[in-house]
């Protein structure tokens, strides 16, 4: 062929298609950025997957038997991921995931990669943080059940949480498009959580920190990735002051920025002038810039090489830092402490969870 | 009366709805192969006293005694099975159906195939389905409507229509037929061929026959003993002759002037 | 459990559950006078949010200008979608005309999608409305009793023009008879637009107010609280008005207080209401307040 | 009689069909082939549906539910243990499902089963309801179900929901399945069963009179209907391997809704027709989100479009074709035949009864 | 006068009135007689607007009817009490009969017309409170009247008003038909009873499948041989 196909999959309508969108917005800058590879001409391929997973199945079949695309990206939402994981693994076509976080998706794949890192890391990583920086002892859990995210995340932040000393005094539930919270945060209130987490969207978890604000809640709250949006700000307002959550290491307000991430940050004020950069779309930038570079170490941009060079990657210099891939297919990185100051997202620091 | 046995026997039924006795102290028998009628003003608890029998009403008191059987408070499609069958005031066909599906439906209470039969070749299923086939084609021919058997019931004139549900009803092979008011929306012409039509079934199929009617020409015409209804309440019964001249009966019910006609 | 806190579960439930009311009644209006799903109903109810929204951040109108604008537009659009959707099936089996629903409910939901992207956007609240109010341990927003009063206010009105006026008049009519309603020289095209009018100006009202409430918008939030209105006009009996306002009410207070008698089953919360439904259902066919549909055969 | 002749035909429409995905199979490409088997999967679905509301009248919203018991029957019975404890991450799989272990086609049977006797117990109270509360209250007993498997991990694995489900649902299976469905479904219509169940739909009272223990025959015809959304649901979690509760949420109830009334409430054809219509015109918009070039116009993709598109065509069918395609008539073969020998007519061809 | 000429309708493929002409001359009742779906009730739903697809003219004074709106037909004096009664089972008999004055906005003047009907049918003003589905059948036949006189109509269109009534109060609504007309209301009546509406008609039109066949004064018709045979039974 004399271009290569590179296929996205992303959920651009539906419940998740804040995620996508953003993480689609990156895709396409890194295509700008580098259009080219090996001589040929990148064609990139971008199908909605509508958050549904008969879509997304639908959407990967696509990808790869009409549009006959080498490697694919995608997807934000990790039971997208798992939907169309299966399609891609059959087909022998590698798949690169942009920040589908669950621990199922990769596993016993052999041609599903991910530019993130996991759950298991993630939340281990967030309940170091609470203890250690946030000094906190008992904590407090408030998670969407019908989000594997969200219960997945929640299950390794607490065990983490506990095997780390700390307590859960009230685990609480919601689900998806609920938007009243004040039950579950007065009854959390009252049992006097030093810590909250919420592993939560970040349309949803703005709303909560809101009222917990309102209802006098006096605990600290932490998230997760799907919490770092650049809106979350405008959205939360004084409510989400002190807030923190783990995320993967981008963020424009980094002091010690890798030269990737400067160049990245400094191109997307020209291509986006409007939007502020952000994790979402460095991911999406991330898993564009993964597959060129297993492109150009493999020297052809065949399937089966490029998921052996995928398969090999070591510190890989990306936006959210130096990533290496490994035996699980999980990106290696450190895991980023955000937080929100003064009305501003602060990157504070990255942590190397105890596990 | 006369020695015939009594096939319908209502003891003293008793209907409320909320605080209003709509049938109060119902009590009737109907002899065999009789054609009997049921009178009574507007609201007078006649169309009730149907739906008590049956089976869709279950009275407040009193007994109905089919056969000397007791049948109250029956389900309907029980009641059906037992030898009851009825047409309705208002016509009620079913819309989506043909003429033949209709009076198929009527046969269904007959059939012995179990409903699971159908996806296989069962030779009591096939044989079934010919047999019912071919009668609800007869009694559409003794009703005079074979030759429509294939259009839509509801776009039989009104008339036919009436003949129709005559001709379900009898498919489900009844030998207590209630008629309501089976000659409402008929001109003068049209109900006295009805009169014969009632009559024929009556002998062809070997029924017992009850029926609410407002047109006086009809329920004198056609019936042996006719009961009297006025708010829930039996005031008169007897036979024509009777009733036409009770003052009771004129004066709830018939007036002055309605006899001329009748 | 404390009273304290039994309070404070109280405000948090009368709040949602009027707005949930106030949803509800929209439902309520169409479905008593054209037995019609309106599906559109939590879309509509979105609009009127991002109505306010689009008044106060591009316009900079002023809130009170703002929310007047964007009722009386939510309220044209309704009459519109009935005027394009439903109105060409009036005569159409009852089915036709929800699959229309849908279709239109899908069709503004993608289309807000493609035109504002489907990221929320914060609300900004005017600051008396969210200074909150300390008594004690228990905390309420003023919003949190703006909302039900203001529910109280617009259920009053709406009863006053039902029950009271002509046009409320001809709409009972016209629920149980179009055709009979013409004969009376009702134009019943107008009616029912009215009803259209005034069910969206509700939403509208309730969108705003929910949108004050949980302050953020985006295409998708009128899907689940549209649904769970819906459910709670079938809980008050589909076509009361009062029915509406009891179920939302009783829906409110059902869900905060699942989760604040049975914490360890909060995940189970929307099972609650189901159950709580079917129950209701079971115990009286037509809902609390719904009038009894039997058949007189 | 028609009967040989009509017997004939269908066999030899039968080899046709056969002929057809053996051909597919070896020639085309697997999204198209994904494409037919959503066809063949969806047709079971709104076939089921169809007998429910469209031939007995009960305005059921259920079905998502019982694809839900279906799916995650049949994905347990056939997951290979290993994976079984490898995706259990939250907390393990309970005995006895952890053991399970059943051939495809006894999974999809099992899932069948399962769902008609959720909808037995669902039936018993909900039947008693007429009209929209039939329908909110079963899509409440649907939202439950949903709920209890989002909480019960121990059993479905919660929101993480089953992935790695053997993909076993091929062309055959699916279109075999479809065809076993269409089969047992039209003969029961065919039949004076069948016949009694529109008399109920169209006036129960009526036919209560006429000695129908209408219940019961409610009580059936829900249940059978279960049954094949059952099937449907196993299928569908071993065609997309990877299930969860999110898939069954009302909407998905509402697709399936959608296909029926577009075909066309009533009729068998109709809900065929409509599956492949709805199904390929979703897929088929795809293009609109992606850049078109039309000579020097470039229309850049702009997601979103595509639902956009997809809705007002729905709005279109609906308000042109009120009855949807087919209105209530069924394709029959002397239907065809009236229609070629006339060499006129359009959908009016069909013949009814 | 309303005066039909050459009316035509159809239903989809059905050509029920094929082309009838009859006039109704003010303050007469005239009436139409025919068998079941002769077409009697489509010429009436024709001349109230019900029906969509309808070819002639129908003249009202100066106008046309045809093309008008159900309601603008009321307005314009010319109301139908449709067959089959058609109360409104919810609400109560005022409200019913407040309906039936919905076009008009004069209060002192609907509360005289009501005074009247009330008068009219005593009957209606002891259960003014009543809901209009709780009423027996010669009740709700007699609020479906009063209804549509309540609009003060010119013409008031009768569609079967004796059907379903028992032979007493068959009677009292032909005697009210009588009281009406004696107060100057122009009256076009459909009957399945021919021989009570031949009475009290001033003209009659006999109608079959769509076409008037004959027509005559009413009293001059009872005696007519043919409709002795075809409607009063020999
Ligand atoms: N299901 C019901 N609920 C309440 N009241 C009822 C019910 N069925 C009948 N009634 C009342 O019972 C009384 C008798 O009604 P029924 O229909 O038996 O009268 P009818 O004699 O058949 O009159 P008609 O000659 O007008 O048909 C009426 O007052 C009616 O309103
Ligand atoms: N809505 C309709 N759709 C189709 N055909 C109709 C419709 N209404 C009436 N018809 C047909 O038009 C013809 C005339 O009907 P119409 O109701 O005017 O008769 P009618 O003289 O009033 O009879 P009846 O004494 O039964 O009331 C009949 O053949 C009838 O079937
Ligand atoms: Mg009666
Ligand atoms: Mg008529």
């Amino acid at each position: 062929a004399d271009t290569v196909r590179i296929g996205v999959f992303l959920p651009l309508t539906g419940q998740n298609a804040f995620g996508g969108q953003l993480e689609l917005d990156g895709v396409k800058m890194a295509h700008q950025e580098m259009s080219k590879i090996l001589g040929k001409k990148v064609d990139l391929i971008v199908v909605d997957n509508k958050s549904d997973k008969v879509e997304a199945a639908n959407a990967v079949k696509r990808l790869i038997e009409k549009e006959k695309v080498v490697a694919i990206i995608g997807t934000y939402g990790s039971s997208l991921a798992m939907a169309g994981g299966e399609i891609s693994e059959k087909a022998k076509i590698p798949a690169v995931g942009t920040s589908c976080t669950n621990p199922l998706v990769t596993q016993g794949k052999k041609y599903y990669f991910r530019a993130c890192f996991i759950d298991p890391f993630q939340g281990a990583g967030a309940a170091t943080f609470a203890l250690k920086d946030l000094k906190a002892k008992n904590g407090a859990l408030l998670i969407d059940v019908s989000q594997d995210y969200s219960v997945g995340l929640a299950t390794f932040f607490e065990k983490a949480f506990v095997k780390g000393g700390g307590k859960i005094v009230a685990k609480l539930s919601y689900n998806s498009g609920d938007q009243d919270f004040t039950a579950q945060l007065t009854e959390i209130i009252s049992k006097k959580p030093d810590v909250l987490f919420i592993p939560s969207y970040f349309a949803e978890g703005a709303i909560i920190m809101k009222q917990a604000k309102e209802l006098g809640g006096k605990f600290k709250i932490m998230g997760g990735d799907a919490m770092d949006n650049p809106d979350i700000v405008k959205i939360g307002g004084a409510a989400v002051e002190g807030f923190s959550y783990t995320t993967f290491p981008y963020d424009p307000t980094m002091k010690d920025m890798n030269p990737v991430a400067k160049k990245f940050t400094a191109n997307w004020k020209k291509v986006f002038p409007k939007k502020d950069p952000n994790v979402n779309s460095a991911l999406g930038y991330d898993s564009y810039m993964l597959i060129m570079d297993a492109i150009k170490r493999a020297g052809k941009a065949e399937p089966e090489a490029i998921t052996k060079a995928l398969a090999s990657t070591k510190g890989f210099l990306g936006v959210t830092g130096a990533t290496t891939i490994n035996a699980t297919h999980d990106a290696e990185k450190p895991v980023g402490i955000m937080q929100i100051q003064n009305g501003k997202r602060v990157f504070l620091t990255t942590v190397e969870p105890k596990l | 009366m006369s020695d015939r046995p009594v096939v319908l026997e209502t003891k003293n039924v008793v209907m409320r709805f909320g605080g209003l006795a709509a049938v109060n102290g119902f009590d009737i028998a109907v002899e065999q192969g009789r054609i009997v009628s049921l009178i009574g003003p507007n609201g007078a608890g006649k169309t009730t006293c149907f739906n008590i029998v049956t089976g869709f009403y279950r009275p407040t008191e009193g007994q109905v005694l089919f056969h000397g059987k007791d049948i109250t408070g029956m389900k309907p499609h029980h009641v059906c099975a037992a030898g009851i069958s009825r047409t309705f005031q208002n016509i009620r066909l079913f819309a989506g159906g043909s003429v033949l599906e209709n009076v198929l439906v009527g046969c269904r209470v007959r059939q012995k195939a179990p409903w699971w039969m159908a996806p296989f070749p069962f030779p009591l299923y096939v044989r079934e389905e010919r047999q019912i086939r071919e009668k609800a084609l007869d009694l559409l021919a003794a009703v005079g409507l074979d030759k429509l058997a294939g259009e839509d019931a509801t776009s039989l004139p009104y008339g036919a229509q009436r003949r129709l549900e005559i001709a379900r009803a009898l498919a489900t092979e009844p030998s207590f037929l209630l008629l309501d008011e089976p000659a409402a929306g008929m001109n003068p012409q049209e109900s006295s061929e009805l009169m014969d039509f009632i009559r024929q079934i009556r002998d062809r199929f070997r029924l017992t026959i009850l029926l609410i009617e407002h047109d006086m020409k009809v329920v004198m015409g056609i019936s042996e003993h006719i009961w009297v209804l006025d708010y829930g309440v039996l005031i008169a019964q007897g036979n024509p002759q009777e009733i036409r001249s009770n003052p009771k009966v004129i004066e709830a019910y018939l007036g002055e002037e309605a006899l001329q006609h009748a | 459990m404390s009273l304290d806190m039994f309070i404070q579960h109280f405000f948090n439930a009368l709040t949602l559950g009027s707005l949930y009311g106030l949803i509800a009644i929209g439902y309520t209006m169409v479905y008593g006078i054209l037995r019609l799903i309106n599906f559109a109903h939590g879309d509509i109810f979105m609009l009127g949010a991002y109505g306010v929204f689009w008044a106060l951040t591009l316009y900079s109108l002023p809130w009170s200008v703002a929310v007047v604008l964007s009722v009386v537009l939510t309220a044209g659009l309704g009459i519109l979608v009935d005027r394009i959707a439903y109105r060409p099936l009036r005569s159409a089996p009852r089915i036709s005309a929800l699959i229309s629903a849908i279709g239109v409910s899908f069709f503004i939901e993608n289309l807000c999608i493609v035109v504002f992207s489907g990221i929320p956007r914060p609300v900004e609240r005017p600051e008396w409305l969210v200074n909150v109010l300390e008594f004690g341990n228990i905390r309420i927003l003023p919003l949190a009793l703006v909302v039900p009063a203001i529910s109280l206010v617009l259920v009053a009105g709406l009863f006053w023009v039902v029950y009271r006026t002509k046009p409320g008049l001809a709409m009972r009519a016209i629920s149980k008879d179009i055709e009979t309603t013409r004969l009376m020289g009702v134009s019943v095209d107008h009616i029912i637009a009215l009803t259209f009018g005034l069910g969206s100006a509700l939403a509208a009202a309730a969108g705003i107010m929910w949108a004050l409430r949980y302050p953020q918008i985006h295409p998708l939030m009128g899907i689940f609280p549209g649904f769970k209105a819906f459910i709670a006009a079938v809980l008050g009996g589909i076509g009361s008005i009062q029915g509406a306002m009891i179920g939302g009410l009783l829906l409110g207070f059902i869900e905060i207080m699942v989760v604040a008698f049975f914490p360890a089953l909060s995940g189970y919360r929307d099972a609650f209401a189901f159950v709580l439904l079917i129950v209701i259902l079971l115990l009286k066919p037509t809902g609390l307040m719904g009038e009894k549909l039997e058949e007189k055969v | 009689m028609g009967k040989h002749r009509d017997l004939t035909l269908n066999l030899l429409l039968l080899s046709a069909l056969g002929a057809f995905l053996w051909w597919a199979e070896g020639n085309l490409d697997g999204y198209k082939i994904q494409v037919l088997n959503l066809i063949a999967i969806n047709a079971i679905l709104a076939v089921s549906l169809n007998l429910i509301y469209g031939f007995t009248g009960m305005f059921s919203l259920g079905h998502a539910g019982f694809m839900a018991v279906g799916a995650y029957t049949c994905a347990l019975l056939i997951l290979p243990p290993i994976q079984k404890e490898m995706i259990y991450i939250l907390e393990p799989l309970i005995w006895p499902f952890s053991a399970l272990h059943a051939p495809f086609f006894v999974a999809v049977l099992a899932g069948g089963i399962m769902a008609g006797v959720f909808s037995l117990f669902i039936a018993m109270p909900v039947l008693r309801l007429g009209g929209d509360y039939l329908g909110i209250a079963s899509l409440g007993f649907a939202e439950i179900i949903r709920v209890v498997f989002t909480n019960a991990t121990p059993i479905t694995n919660g929101a993480l929901g089953i992935k790695g489900i053997p993909d076993y649902a091929n062309l055959w299976w699916n279109w075999g399945w479809c065809v076993l469905t269409l089969y047992v479904i039209v003969r029961l219509l065919k039949s004076n069963f069948g016949n009694c169940l529109k008399a109920i739909r169209d006036d129960e009272v009526a036919a209560r009179a006429m000695g129908i223990d209408t219940f019961r025959y409610r009580v059936i015809s829900f249940v059978v209907g279960a049954f094949f959304a059952g099937v449907g649901g196993a299928l569908m979690g071993s065609l997309i391997t990877t299930i969860d509760p999110k898939m069954f949420t009302f909407l998905l109830t509402f697709n399936v809704l959608m296909i029926v009334v577009a075909g066309g409430l009533g009729s068998i054809t109709g809900s065929v027709l409509g599956s492949v219509v709805i199904t390929v015109l979703l897929e088929w918009l795809r293009f609109v989100e992606n850049p078109i070039d039309l000579g020097s116009l470039h229309i850049p993709g702009i997601p979103g479009m595509r639902m956009v598109i997809f809705s007002l065509a729905l709005l279109l069918i609906i308000l042109f074709r009120r009855e949807g395609i087919m209105g209530q008539r069924e394709w029959t073969w002397s239907g065809l035949g009236r229609l070629l020998s006339r060499g006129r007519g359009s959908a009016d061809g069909g013949d009814a009864r | 006068m309303l005066e039909i000429r050459d009316l035509h309708v159809h239903y989809g493929g059905i050509h029920a009135i094929k082309g009838i002409s009859l006039q109704v001359p003010r303050g007469k009742i005239v009436t139409l007689i025919g068998a079941n779906g002769a077409g009697k009730s489509s010429t009436l739903r024709s001349v109230a607007g019900l029906v969509k697809d309808r070819k002639g003219q129908i003249r009202w004074g100066e106008a046309d009817l045809i093309g008008w709106t159900p309601e603008r037909i009321v307005r314009a004096g010319v109301a139908l009490c449709p067959e089959g009664r058609r109360i409104f089972p919810q609400l109560t008999v005022q409200e019913n009969l407040m309906l039936g004055a919905y076009i008009r906005c004069d209060v002192p003047g609907i509360q005289t017309t009501l005074d009247w009907v009330y008068e009219l049918f005593p009957r209606l003003k002891e259960r003014s409170w009543q809901k209009g589905g709780t009423l027996s059948g010669g009740e709700q036949q007699m609020l479906a009247l009063g209804r549509a006189l309540m609009s003060k109509p010119d013409v008031i269109m009768m569609d079967e008003p004796s059907l379903g009534l028992a032979p007493l109060l068959v009677k009292e609504v032909f005697d009210i038909i009588e009281t009406i007309n004696g107060q100057g209301k122009t009256v076009l009546l459909v009957e399945q009873n021919a021989f009570a509406a031949l009475k009290v008609a001033h003209y009659a039109y006999v109608l079959e499948v769509g076409q008037i066949v004959l027509e005559g004064p009413g009293r001059q018709l009872l005696d007519d041989p043919r409709v002795k045979e075809a409607y009063l039974g020999g």
